[in-house]
């Protein structure tokens, strides 16, 4: 048992190290705000620090920290990594350019499948570290709903570029804001798609995650509205064998299914159902806007799917700073970016904004109230939209685009409100 | 003769198409040591099952005291007076000998879930009226000196005897005895009689399968043969022991005719 | 109990009560070192130490269930989401409103309550599921057990208009003392605490258990069943007894999950999240609920404040746990602070290895 | 009578035999091991979920970069699969009884220990394939593509048949998963029936004490049985993967404990009961689905294990008491 006691002490103490050491020159940060004359041994000492991370430092500028908060190893963080990667350009180049009164410091911490009882902690330890003045997340709609909260209590900006459950804008969180249209404007989306395309007789089925079941639902109330015969409305367990679902299916028979979920699912159900025969309209959400889904489908089965996504086509854009964002993009990681990395970009992009804003006298402004505040009041011109946000925190120009899988390739087709 | 303590009747048990025990009638005392021999197969344990309730006879019926039995659970069987112990020993290993003991003991104590977590009057009576009576119990069988010593620990013979100890906890009226010898040394079964004896000395009428003659025959004042899931005979050891039927089920046909040329 | 008979010399006495001594002093300090801990850590590490606890409530539970009676419930999570969802539900967060939901009674009040209440709702779902199963041999036992997990999860996941389905109970409320008026709210401190309390009081009453006739007749039961009905030991009822105190620990730790996360989904409550607790009870020592608790700190407690500092190792957290369950059953199978029982066995065989008590 | 029950039975009824045909080929496997062992082996399901990763990792290799030109090339290649499928299966299996069980064995440990340590080469075996592979699904290149080859709604005689069975279709893998489930669990049996090692199997079996008194090896004969499930269960994750065309290390779970049910409803220990424990768990599922919501399959699958085993613990055909 002394041991044990031994082992905890130990481990207490790193894990309150850790805490302290950032807290130290995060504490230095925080006091910038009432006393900038404390200033200069923290920001000497984080420098000292940072420079150990391979950051190209402008000398004697202060670090401060942008947390990013997401699921970055588990199943579905093909959705997720893309946003993330954006970040870390978007802090890159900013402290490239050199004309901020701070050092800023990507730090990413993984929330493994985007589980809502591991977030509290991963959310502690960002709320706890002095020197991080945003958080930049969450992922998934479920680790954000059981952190939004705790975020807001400690006047930390909360800021998602990829969760889309409408509810989360309004749970009343002061430093919540959503870099992207939520499933209300998607669900209604895709309904839209299904009625221009003369669909009648219609089936919704969801993965019952957070984001599946609540696109799915927001997706049934719009074909209510729209007076469509919903002929099956049905949820799955995760598996491998979708025959039971393809049988009640093809049993229904419906002209269009709208699958809600997320891609590794959909790649199985959309082929299952092709392959038994099903010659109807497949469609799933941005969940399943993950590449290279045509391949996984297969090139036969995945013809002619469709996909709605509050993320037009970064790559399609002819936008200048677009196709910049996309060399640059392409440039570090090796790939084109995938889904929601033009919205990581512009949201970590507005964050730095803020930033810059707080900083223009000195980096003793820049405090998380202010980059809150600042944020709030954005009206920066994106890659992807203007990002303003409502009373809510919610973007205010989001828009769905649709997409169709072509030889095993996502195409856009446009923005939905212009079929 | 007293009033019978058991008295099984017609009892019949039945494996899928094989008749393990079929119609055996046994009555005992009060105060006698019963033998019940027959060879291997013969269906003894399956009888002793039937009576403990492990198995549920499919015809008959067993009365304790003139009370029915039949279909009652084993652990009621146990609290309405009759105790057992196993071929094979089935000691709880992990537990000390004293708690072997005490885990008998408990089948006459009532104090319940309650009493324990708030630790009630009731409960600690229970606690330390079982642990001075295990240890008198492990005295009386000769082992209370391993009181603290895990079960598994001790030697094949104390084994044998913490079984016994652990039986008799329970407070039976009648004590099955299923080959308590088997595996022992001569001087252990000679120290096994005594303790026999002294348990019906002490008003606990026993039930005794065994393979030793030398046991049976020491202790026993009647025996009952099964053979075949049958009982073929019944009597004081020493007639039986020129019984042709009981010659036959034990060394066959070819033995019996031995027996008569000799 | 059974310390009141001398059998050995008086110098064995003399030391067992020596080591007593250091043992009850050792406790003190760890009591001691446990209710100041917080106030020395960071937030990160405070929630941590909530999930420690929170863990430790789950396998002291499930050591009743596994360890003393040795029945494999592979679907214990289950009765942890059913406590968490009875305070979901009855405190009016959910889709059902219940009457007094709203009432500013019931906001003081509600979380104390059902924190009773769920007692005896657990020992009732337990008993339910339990009486059918509890009839079934071990391997048996513990298929169906995953399989009732299962459909209690897939059930919550499908009920809509009472459990929120998949999107689950968000803004569950926090505790709040009543007459003071004090409100948990976020802070992680007060849910320690509150947890502590329970664990100090889950610990008193199983400890009084196992050492009361019921102990023996579970113990009786994982050694050898058929002997322990023998010896007049009922069972079923012991067994059902088992499982109960198992579902109301794991009730009481999910009435503070969702309150203190004030948020529950089905998703928490997978299959693999009982394999966890039962990975605890194994390594600690099964029987052994010093074992437990120490388990539980091992499995829960040591990953999350590795991942701290290396969180790419949480990649290797289920793979590890693997090996670990494989390795304590061939070379240590009494865990690593075997029960009371276990420990004297090695004592007496002179094993010098007596492990982990405090010796400082 | 809801449609579930009348127009939807036949194609129901068809497409459950393709579901139920995999659970039985794993389900052959549990209920050997169970057979000989009286252990339930937890970590079947990874065995099977090797197979599958053995499958993948051939048939990614032998299919050429434009993707196979031919059908008869696509069988060659499965073919090719089928060996790496089925020795790693095998191989697995061995290696789990040599490191799991069989240390135990040895000190006569309760079955709990058994069991836990089952679980626990689960999770290993798993979760090495994830720390390997990563957490996502792995998609196999096309070799037989999977196509409908009978369409009773669309053939010369569809005219005369009821509409409720017009619906039915059926595709090329549901009849070799079926035909190749048939074919195991006859090889199987027969293998039991006539051998030498199969009578030993049968031996210890029956009493294991005995058998070994007799002269057989009962190390042996557990390590033949553990081989034969292996194999069978890597023929089976074979199987799987090329019929849905993909894998990935969690693919074993699901699938396992739907087979240990079927072994049970077939009842265990009893071979042919676990084609037909197998076969019927799948149309039960599929027809349940239909009926109550696919959100309910498993429920479903779950509910049936739990009342068999309380009230018919010895299965549809079995003689040995669950309980």
């Amino acid at each position: 048992m002394s041991l044990l006691v031994l082992v905890m002490l130990v481990l207490a103490a790193c894990g309150d190290g850790g805490g302290d050491a950032d807290g130290d020159n995060g504490g230095g940060t925080e006091a910038l705000g009432c006393d900038p004359s404390t200033l200069e041994p923290a920001a000497l000492e984080a420098d000292a620090e940072a420079s150990g991370n391979g950051y190209r430092l402008a000398q004697a500028k202060p670090n401060v920290t942008i947390g990013v908060f997401g699921d970055r190893t588990g199943e579905n963080s093909n959705i997720i990594i893309p946003s993330h990667n954006a970040m870390e350009l978007a802090i890159e180049q900013a402290n490239e350019a050199g004309d901020l009164p701070v050092n800023l410091v990507f730090k990413p911490l993984d929330n493994r499948n985007g589980a809502a009882d591991t977030a509290p902690a991963i959310a502690q330890q960002f709320i706890g570290d002095d020197s991080v003045v945003a958080v930049l997340g969450g992922g998934f709609s479920g680790e954000t709903g059981a952190t939004g909260q705790l975020f807001s209590e400690a006047g930390l900006l909360f800021f998602s570029a990829s969760a889309t459950r409408p509810d989360l804008t309004d749970q009343g969180w002061d430093t919540f804001y959503r870099g992207l249209a939520n499933d209300n404007d998607q669900g209604a989306a895709i309904i839209e798609v299904f009625e221009h395309l003369d669909c009648d007789r219609i089936a919704i089925i969801d993965d019952k995650t957070q984001y599946g079941a609540g696109l799915g639902n927001v997706a049934s109330a719009a074909a209510e509205d729209a007076d469509m015969d919903v002929v099956l409305d049905e949820s799955i367990e995760p598996t491998t064998d979708y025959t039971a679902l393809v049988d009640s299916v093809i049993a229904a028979d419906p002209e269009a299914l709208f699958y809600s979920g997320y891609a590794a699912q959909f790649q199985l159900v959309a082929r299952q159902l092709r392959e038994k025969g099903y010659e109807g309209i497949i469609a799933s959400g941005d969940g399943s806007k993950e590449e290279p889904i045509g391949e996984k489908i297969g090139e036969q089965e995945a013809e002619n799917v469709l996909l709605t996504c509050p993320c037009p086509d970064i790559n399609l854009s002819d936008d200048e700073d677009a196709q910049a964002f996309v060399e640059a993009y392409e440039e570090k990681f090796d790939e084109r970016p995938g889904i929601y990395a033009a919205e990581g970009y512009d949201v970590a992009n507005t964050t730095i904004e803020a930033i810059r804003e707080c900083g223009a006298d000195g980096a003793a402004g820049v405090t998380r109230e202010c980059v809150v505040n600042n944020v709030g009041d954005s009206e920066y011109e994106g890659i992807t939209k203007t990002m303003s946000f409502d009373d809510n925190g919610q973007v205010e120009t989001g828009t769905v685009s649709l997409f169709i899988i072509k030889d095993a390739v996502v195409r856009e087709v446009g923005p939905v409100d212009a079929l | 003769m007293a009033e019978a303590l058991l008295s099984a009747g017609k009892v019949t048990k039945v494996f899928g198409g094989l008749t393990a025990v079929r119609e055996v009638d046994l009555t005992i005392s009060p105060g006698e040591i019963r033998g019940l021999i027959g060879p291997n197969g013969a269906g003894k344990t399956t009888f002793f099952n039937c009576i403990t309730g492990v198995y549920k006879p499919d015809g008959g019926e067993v009365l304790l005291e003139g009370r029915r039995l039949n279909g009652l659970k084993p652990h009621k069987i146990t609290r309405a007076g009759i105790a057992r112990t196993f071929q094979q020993i089935r000691l709880f290993g992990e537990m000390t000998a004293l708690e072997n003991v005490e885990v008998g003991l408990d089948a006459r104590h009532r104090a319940g879930a309650i009493s324990a977590i708030f630790n009630l009057p009731a409960h600690r009576r229970d606690n330390k009226e079982g642990s001075a009576e295990g240890l008198r119990l492990l005295r009386f069988v000769g082992i209370d000196r391993y009181a603290n010593e895990p079960a598994r620990n001790l030697s094949y013979g104390d084994q044998r005897r913490l079984e016994i100890a652990r039986a008799l906890g329970t407070k039976p009226k009648l004590l099955l005895l299923d080959e308590p010898a088997a595996g022992m040394n001569p001087k252990e079964k000679e120290g096994l009689m005594e303790l026999i004896r002294k348990i019906r000395d002490s008003e606990v009428t026993i039930l005794l399968i065994e393979h030793d003659m030398k046991v049976v025959m020491g202790v026993c004042e009647r025996v009952a043969v099964l053979d075949h899931g049958e009982k073929i005979a019944e009597g004081p050891p020493e007639q039986l022991q020129k019984d042709p039927r009981v010659i036959e089920a034990y060394l066959g046909r070819g033995a019996v005719e031995d027996a008569a040329g000799a | 109990m059974n310390t009141a008979v001398s059998t050995d010399g008086g110098t064995r006495n003399g030391n067992a009560r020596q080591r007593r001594m250091v043992v009850n002093a050792g406790l003190v300090l760890l009591t001691l070192f446990c209710v100041v801990i917080p106030h020395f850590v960071s937030l990160a590490a405070q929630e941590i130490l909530v999930l420690i606890a929170i863990f430790s409530l789950l396998a002291l539970g499930l050591n009743v269930v596994v360890g003393f009676a040795g029945l494999l419930d592979l679907g214990y999570i289950a009765f942890y989401a059913t406590g968490a969802y009875t305070w979901g539900i009855l405190s009016g967060a959910g889709p059902i409103k219940p009457p007094f939901a709203g009432t500013d009674f019931w906001a003081e009040w509600g979380f104390w309550i059902i924190l009773l209440v769920v007692l005896a709702v657990n020992m009732c779902i337990g008993t339910m599921l339990g009486s059918p199963t509890l009839r079934l041999r071990g391997d048996y036992l513990a298929i169906v057990t995953l399989g009732f997990g299962e459909i209690v999860r897939i059930v919550a996941n499908n009920l809509d208009g009472v459990t929120g389905a998949a999107l689950g109970i968000s803004r569950i409320p926090h505790p709040r003392i009543p007459i003071i008026g004090y409100d948990f709210g976020l802070d992680p401190v007060p849910y320690y605490y509150l947890l502590l309390l329970l664990l100090v009081a889950g610990i008193i009453v199983i400890t009084r258990l196992d050492h009361s006739r019921i102990g023996r007749a579970w113990i009786a039961i994982r050694e050898d069943e058929v002997a322990a009905e023998a010896m007049g030991v009922p069972t079923l009822r012991m067994k059902l007894l088992a499982f109960a105190i198992g579902a109301t620990t794991a009730g009481v730790a999910g009435v503070v999950f969702a309150s203190k996360s004030n948020f529950v989904s089905p998703a928490s409550f997978d299959v693999f999240a009982s394999f966890l607790v039962l990975c605890a009870v194994v390594l600690g020592g099964m029987g052994s609920i010093p074992g437990s608790l120490a388990g539980a700190f091992v499995i829960v407690g040591v990953p999350s404040f590795l991942q701290l500092r290396f969180p790419e190792l949480d990649e290797y957290r289920y793979w590890t746990f693997g090996i670990i369950l494989v390795a304590m059953m061939i070379f240590r199978p009494q865990g690593l602070i075997p029960s009371k029982r276990r420990e004297a066995e090695l004592a007496l065989e002179g094993d010098p290895d007596i492990p982990a008590e405090p010796a400082a | 009578m809801p449609d579930c029950l009348t127009s939807e039975l036949p194609f129901r009824l068809a497409g459950g035999l393709s579901t139920g045909a995999v659970y039985a080929m794993i389900a052959l496997g549990y209920t050997l091991v169970y057979g000989v062992l009286q252990l339930i082996n937890f970590a079947h399901s990874e065995v099977f979920m090797l197979g599958a990763l053995g499958a993948f990792l051939t048939v990614s290799r032998l299919v050429p970069d434009g993707g196979v030109t031919s059908e008869a090339q696509g069988i060659l290649i499965l073919l090719a699969a089928a060996v790496p499928a089925v020795l790693l299966g095998g191989l697995a299996a061995v290696a789990l009884e040599r490191v799991a069980y069989r240390p135990l064995r040895r000190r006569n440990a309760p079955r709990l220990a058994y069991l836990i340590s089952a679980i626990g080469a689960s999770l290993f075996l798993s979760n090495s394939v994830r720390i390997w592979r990563g957490p996502n699904f792995e998609t196999l290149p096309r070799t037989i593509q999977s196509r409908i080859v009978l369409d009773l709604g669309n053939t010369f005689f569809s005219g005369i048949l009821p509409e409720s069975v017009q619906r039915v279709r059926i595709q090329n893998r549901d009849i070799i998963v079926f035909l190749v489930a048939m074919a195991a669990m006859i090889a199987v049996d027969q293998f039991i029936n006539r051998s030498r090692t199969g009578r030993g199997i049968r031996a210890v079996a029956q009493d294991s004490e005995t058998a070994g008194l007799m002269g057989v090896n009962i190390n042996k004969v557990i390590t033949v049985t553990f081989i034969i499930g292996g194999l069978l269960a890597g023929a089976a994750g074979l199987l799987f993967a090329w019929s849905f065309g993909v894998t990935r290390f969690q693919i074993g779970f699901l699938p396992g404990v739907k087979a240990f049910t079927a072994a049970v409803l077939g009842g265990i220990g009893n071979i042919r009961g676990a084609l037909l424990g197998g076969l019927l768990l799948g149309v039960f599922e599929n027809v349940a689905a239909g009926c109550f919501g696919v959100q309910w399959r498993d429920v479903v699958a779950f509910l049936i294990l739990v009342l068999v085993l309380l009230f018919r613990p010895t299965g549809l055909m079995g003689d040995r008491e669950a309980t």
